[in-house]
């Protein structure tokens, strides 16, 4: 396979993870203007919880997933009933829903961070898992990566399918275009908000245990991954699924060529450009009309 | 084994909230204060070679009576605060520590620069630490008299693997270095130290911190086809360059990462086979004498985690320092200073003597895994085994 | 000039000069946490004198604070301190002058990111630059000022952030800025050159974020970008600006004090499980006084008011 | 003839493939009362941002008191004599009805003076549209046909030479209707300002002003006295043909 070919699928997998990273959030923020900047925590969690379940009770990593999602779902709808409902009905416009739910963020932040550590410390952890490289082609990969770019492509698409084709999506998109409309409709607010909002979370914490996978994992990892969800979902647009698989594979893709052409040194300035252009040239993200 | 963990830390806070001294001591305590990371980016890196040390060493002196203080047997408060990773809270934290609250020492906090912000306030109240987490000439030439790194600088390390891979017959290198202090100062060390022993640098590639994907920059390695791999990693980086090299099947005669290399979660994350024959940066290990043995035993049982191959024995070499100097002087911080200046130890990890700040006795190492065990493999005269060359298939 | 204004400027005056005896009053711990609490009180300020009134939610306050640290790490030495910190607002400004006609049209989260976004360019390319050119990454300092004339200088800032928020919101300036947040264009449609507005408060607002940079950075001795790039400085920024009632002036300045103060005591009393603490607080702060604790008085003047009007109109 | 006060010189503006407006043609000139007429979507409120700034047209040319302001922002436009309103209202809903005044006052309408008394100030603009009793009232407070108002009162302060009005009738009463043209009616014959009102109420429009114009589908099929257009059948046939019953 050519050099070319291989950049590429590097590119690919490590914004297939980008996207995993992405997901929730962009539920979230796209459906109800939550920014929810502790998504990385939650993200955290999830990888803790797989990690946890693995080295104490030896359960493999992949049957786990499902358990790291429902655990994180009922946390999600726990923390929407404690914090998020009150935000959403009393704010009085969109803008101050976005404002008071970063504060929120920063003290679920707090929350999730400290309660981490006082269970299992502050230390690296990880567990070996699926390392053994996959060959396709010619070119090599790492098992679990392919796993995490399986599950990023699996997961967007499904999720596409889903708002495209159920009642549940449709609710969900009527809702994302005017709130009142959808009220008027008769879809429940009440009982889709918590539901899409664990959702998110079931998201992230299903993203940590891929990532618990692949990386390290510590009660400090989270924030540079939401910054990554951020970028990744207003690169494809606040709330579009599609956009947010492909502002990953795209962000993805532009580190693989750059770390290659220029300089690994250069990436950081590759994609905070990226980012910044894109935001000033179009300024709703790329796939958003 | 981890929820016990968690209760003992909740167990621990408590305690720390609890600020009435023993009852039981009849002589005041001895109080020695810290601030260091517990939240924030510095905390995996503190949690893992620093607090530990400080925490197990306290427990020991006092399970023993305390410590020896002219004669009488004082034990030790200690006082940790989370200083959040923060630069101005860890100064803001050390002052209170040192001017409020009048503590008796004060132990150095993680990190080369957490350690630069700390300098102007030993020198300004005379506070003599021993930093087993800071590396760097910079360090060096502010010739803070307070100041005393354990660990070893930069040239130090280089040289000690020029002169191994030379010895091994190695022609050709390829290096990654991270866009750091530590990065830079040690990729220059090790440039002089290959040009002179004759070794080519067929590429050399910075990466920046926070980096997720190196599989391109390795392929181009493995392309360059080195005879040794040498990189300049920061933690996270050390695990992601060695589970791509697995997977690009990059596997040259010797393989060598950084920062991270020492630590026991490397080998657990990366499995013991896979890091078979990986060699990094480090200085001890259990096998080194009994006494290591008896220390790493009682890290285990303390804190259900082994000790790190690196910071974790300088820090406890520093904290034995730092007790003879207490039992030898008293607790008159400047004869302390003079102590630790003057004086060669005895310690964890061998000698230990300082000239013009620098410890100047604990030479460079080369570490490499074996069979779950980081080896000692160079110089000669420290080696816990023979190294494994070429390194072994990835497995 | 308006009663409000007098009474602010009164006040900065009074506290300016309790203050400014600090350092020969107060204990080296007691002093730094000032020197904190006065840092957080000029950029939660300066963040409200443009984000308050605008609405714009701007996470570029960890920029323009490293920028300033930039230019002291550049220039202490051969420059004093005294030329530095203005100097290191000046580049502050400069860049948001020239950033913010790019960026400001946009709004919200997207506003946010981008800001955000800006800060980690400028660190990476700062960084990118000192490793290309002087093959280095970090910057120490060797020859830095008293600690004394720090908290002097940060203490002067402060005050200046808040007159200049005074200022500000008396004059047609701030008037302007209010009318953006409140409908840009119909704010346009009545002769506001909003573009130019916007610039000049965003430029005004990193001004005081740069000079506080500058200022603050000598303390720290080893400057790097990730350090001085810190984006949690501009994200407790917000945090305290928005807890206090970004709209106000009284605000910001309370919940500086209040939270400084309360992070602290929490950190050194409960050092293991502070932050449990301090989060649940934040979220029931955020929930039950959504207008920041500036709804406090407010509610209180308003409960004040109401019966006094009661009883005059009867009168009337 | 005088120099005109507004002119618009074959105006189009297309988004995507779609003219909204397109080739039309204007002008007004000083204390010239304009009603401008159309079924939905026939590009009025288009052409109306045109005329005031906050759109750029894609083609033609805008001239307002001899200057020629084609793409400039919409603050130039404000600063050279065209206030507006909008469809819906936009009154600064936190701030009182003075300072909704004041905010014109403060920016186009500072370095401009007018011969007529009302325009002295915030409290005077109020006075002539019979809001002084509101003028410390939260505009958001204010009863949607009063903010209608003081909207006018907001333009009113930039001190214009041309009033743009965007259906300042539309929800509201009969006897609130007549009022509204009653006072416009005053805005042009008092304060002596050029007015520009678009409507889609075309019966009230039609017994106020002089002149209609009327649009179709982005361009201009009618211009001219009442009477004359009403009875043009191009316009009978856009309006029944498209919404005959409204009318």
């Amino acid at each position: 396979m050519g050099l070319l070919l291989e950049l590429a699928a590097g590119g690919l997998i490590a914004g297939g993870i980008y996207a995993v990273v992405a997901m929730g959030l962009n539920l979230q923020y796209g459906l109800m203007r939550i920014m929810n900047i502790s998504h990385g925590e939650f993200l955290m969690l999830g990888a803790y919880l797989t990690w946890f379940a693995h080295t104490t009770f030896q359960v493999n990593p992949l049957l786990f997933l499902p358990a790291a999602a429902g655990l994180l779902f009922l946390l999600g709808l726990a923390v929407y009933g404690l914090c998020f409902r009150r935000i959403v009905r009393t704010a009085p416009s969109l803008e101050v829903i976005e404002a008071r739910s970063l504060l929120v963020g920063f003290g679920l932040m707090f929350l999730v961070q400290n309660a981490v550590y006082l269970a299992w410390g502050a230390d690296l952890q990880g567990y070996s898992f699926l390392t053994q490289p996959v060959e396709i082609a010619g070119a090599r990969f790492g098992a679990n990566r392919l796993l995490v770019f399986g599950f990023a492509v699996g997961a967007s698409l499904a999720l596409l399918a889903l708002l495209r084709w159920t009642l549940v999506g449709k609710a969900v998109r009527a809702m994302m275009q005017s709130p009142t409309g959808a009220q008027l409709v008769g879809i429940d607010t009440g009982v889709l908000h918590p539901v899409v909002f664990g959702a998110g979370l079931a998201l992230a914490g299903v993203a940590g245990a891929l990532l618990s996978m692949v990386y390290v994992i510590s009660p400090s990892m989270g924030e540079p991954y939401t910054v990554t969800a951020l970028i990744v979902i207003t690169l494809g647009g606040l709330g579009s699924a599609a956009g947010c698989l492909v502002g990953g594979l795209l962000l993805g893709l532009v580190e693989a060529f750059g770390m290659h052409y220029a300089n690994p040194s250069f990436k950081m300035l590759l994609s905070y450009g990226v980012l910044i252009a894109v935001l000033i040239a179009r300024p709703q993200g790329l796939f958003k009309r | 084994m981890n929820i016990p963990h968690a209760v003992k830390r909740l167990v621990l806070a408590a305690l720390a909230v609890a600020t009435v001294a023993p009852a039981l001591a009849q002589e005041p305590p001895v109080r020695i204060g810290y601030a260091i990371s517990r939240s924030g980016p510095f905390a995996a890196g503190a949690q893992t070679t620093q607090e530990p040390n400080y925490i197990l060493w306290a427990d020991q002196v006092n399970a023993a009576g305390g410590l020896n203080v002219q004669g009488k047997r004082r034990k030790i408060e200690l006082v940790g605060i989370d200083d959040r990773s923060e630069v101005e809270t860890m100064v803001r934290t050390v002052e209170k520590l040192m001017t409020s609250d009048k503590m008796d020492l004060v132990l150095p906090p993680w990190g080369t620069g957490m350690n630069f912000a700390v300098m102007p306030l030993l020198a300004k109240y005379g506070y003599p630490v021993i930093a087993p987490t800071a590396t760097g000439r910079r360090l060096i030439e502010m010739k803070n008299p307070f100041f005393f790194p354990i660990l070893q600088q930069p040239d130090t390390i280089m040289r000690a693997l020029a002169e191994m891979l030379a010895a091994r017959g190695v022609k050709t290198v390829a290096a990654i270095y991270v866009d750091e202090l530590f990065g830079l100062e040690n990729i220059s060390a090790l440039e002089a130290a290959l040009k002179a022993k004759g070794i080519r640098i067929l590429e050399k590639k910075s990466y920046p911190i926070g980096v997720k994907d190196l599989a391109a920059v390795l392929n181009e390695f493995k392309s360059l086809n080195p005879d040794a791999f040498i990189g300049v990693t920061y933690p996270p980086d050390t695990f992601l360059v060695t589970g791509q090299a697995k997977q690009l099947g990059f596997n040259p005669k010797i393989f060598y990462t950084a920062v991270g290399a020492a630590f026991p979660v490397y080998r657990d994350k990366m499995g013991v086979a896979t890091v078979e024959g990986v060699m990094g940066i480090g200085s001890w290990n259990s096998k080194a004498s009994p006494a290591s043995k008896v220390y790493f035993d009682a890290h285990v049982a303390k804190f259900q985690k082994e000790p790190d191959r690196w910071g974790s024995p300088h820090a406890w070499a520093g904290m034995q320092i730092l007790q003879a100097a207490i039992e030898k002087v008293g607790l008159d911080r400047k004869a302390i200073r003079d102590y630790i200046a003057n004086t060669e130890h005895d310690t964890l990890i061998g000698k230990v003597r300082w000239r013009d700040g620098e410890n100047v006795s604990t030479p460079g190492m080369v570490l490499q895994w074996q069979k779950g065990e980081f080896e000692v493999i160079w110089p000669p005269d420290r080696a816990t085994a023979q190294p494994i060359i070429p390194k072994p298939e990835w497995k | 000039m308006s009663d409000w204004l007098r009474q602010v400027l009164i006040a900065a005056a009074l506290a300016g000069a309790a203050l400014a005896t600090a350092p020969w009053v107060l204990g080296e711990f007691e002093v730094s946490l000032a020197l904190t609490i006065l840092m957080y009180v000029g950029l939660a300020v300066s963040w409200a004198l443009f984000c308050g009134p605008t609405l714009y939610l701007s996470l570029a306050t960890s920029a323009f604070f490293g920028i300033g640290a930039y230019v002291t790490a550049w220039g202490l030495g051969t420059l004093p301190y005294a030329v530095v910190v203005p100097l290191g607002g000046l580049a502050a400004a400069a860049f948001a002058a020239l950033v913010g006609a790019a960026v400001l049209h946009l709004r919200g989260a997207y506003f946010a990111v981008i800001t955000f976004g800006l800060g980690e360019l400028v660190r990476h390319a700062i960084a990118y630059f000192e490793k290309s050119y002087f093959m280095t990454v970090g910057r120490v300092l060797t020859d830095t000022p008293e600690k004394t004339t720090v908290y002097l200088t940060v203490l002067a800032i402060a005050l200046a952030a808040v007159i200049a928020y005074a200022l500000v919101r008396e004059s047609r300036f701030g008037l302007a800025l209010g009318g953006i947040g409140a409908d840009e264009q119909r704010a346009q449609t009545l002769g506001v050159n909003t573009r130019a507005v916007k610039v000049a408060g965003f430029t005004l607002s990193a001004l005081f974020a740069g000079m506080l940079g500058a200022a603050i950075a000598v303390r720290w001795i080893y400057l790097d970008p990730p350090t001085v790039f810190n984006p949690f400085i501009g994200f407790q920024t917000v945090l305290i600006a928005m807890l206090g009632g970004a709209h106000t002036l009284l605000g910001p300045i309370v919940s500086a004090v209040v939270f400084s103060l309360f992070t602290e005591f929490l950190r050194l009393r409960f050092p293991y499980a502070y932050l449990l603490v301090l989060g649940t607080l934040l979220i029931i702060v955020v929930l039950y006084l959504p207008r920041g604790f500036a709804q406090l008085w407010e509610g209180w003047r308003a409960r004040r008011d109401r019966p006094a009007r009661a009883a005059e109109s009867p009168r009337a | 003839m005088p120099e005109a006060v507004l002119r618009a010189e074959w105006v189009s503006v297309s988004f995507g493939g779609l003219r909204a407006v397109d080739g039309v043609a204007l002008e007004v000139g000083p204390r010239e009362l304009v009603g401008v007429i159309g079924p939905n979507g026939a590009g009025k409120t288009t052409f109306f941002h045109t005329l005031s700034g906050v759109l750029a047209p894609t083609a033609g040319r805008i001239w307002v008191a001899g200057a020629d302001l084609t793409g400039r922002p919409a603050h130039v436009f404000a600063m050279h004599g065209v206030a507006r309103t909008f469809q819906t209202p936009r009154v600064f809903r936190g701030m009182s009805a003075e300072d909704n005044v004041r905010f014109g006052l403060a920016f186009a309408g500072r370095r401009r003076r007018h011969p007529h008394d009302a325009f002295d100030d915030a409290r005077s603009i109020l006075g002539f549209l019979g809001l002084r009793s509101e003028a410390a009232v939260a505009a958001g407070a204010l009863p949607p046909a009063r903010q209608r108002l003081l909207e006018i009162g907001m333009a009113l302060g930039a001190r214009p030479q041309v009033l743009l009005l965007d259906e300042v009738a539309a929800g509201l009463t009969e006897s609130e209707v007549q009022a509204t043209a009653k006072l416009i009616a005053r805005v042009r014959s008092e304060l002596g300002l050029a007015v520009i009102w678009i409507e889609h109420a075309v019966r009230a429009l039609l017994d106020c002003v002089e002149r209609v114009v009327v649009l179709h589908q982005g361009r201009k099929i009618a211009d001219g006295v009442p009477r004359a257009v009403a009875r043009d059948p191009a316009v009978v046939e856009a309006y029944l043909g498209i919404e005959g019953e409204h009318t």
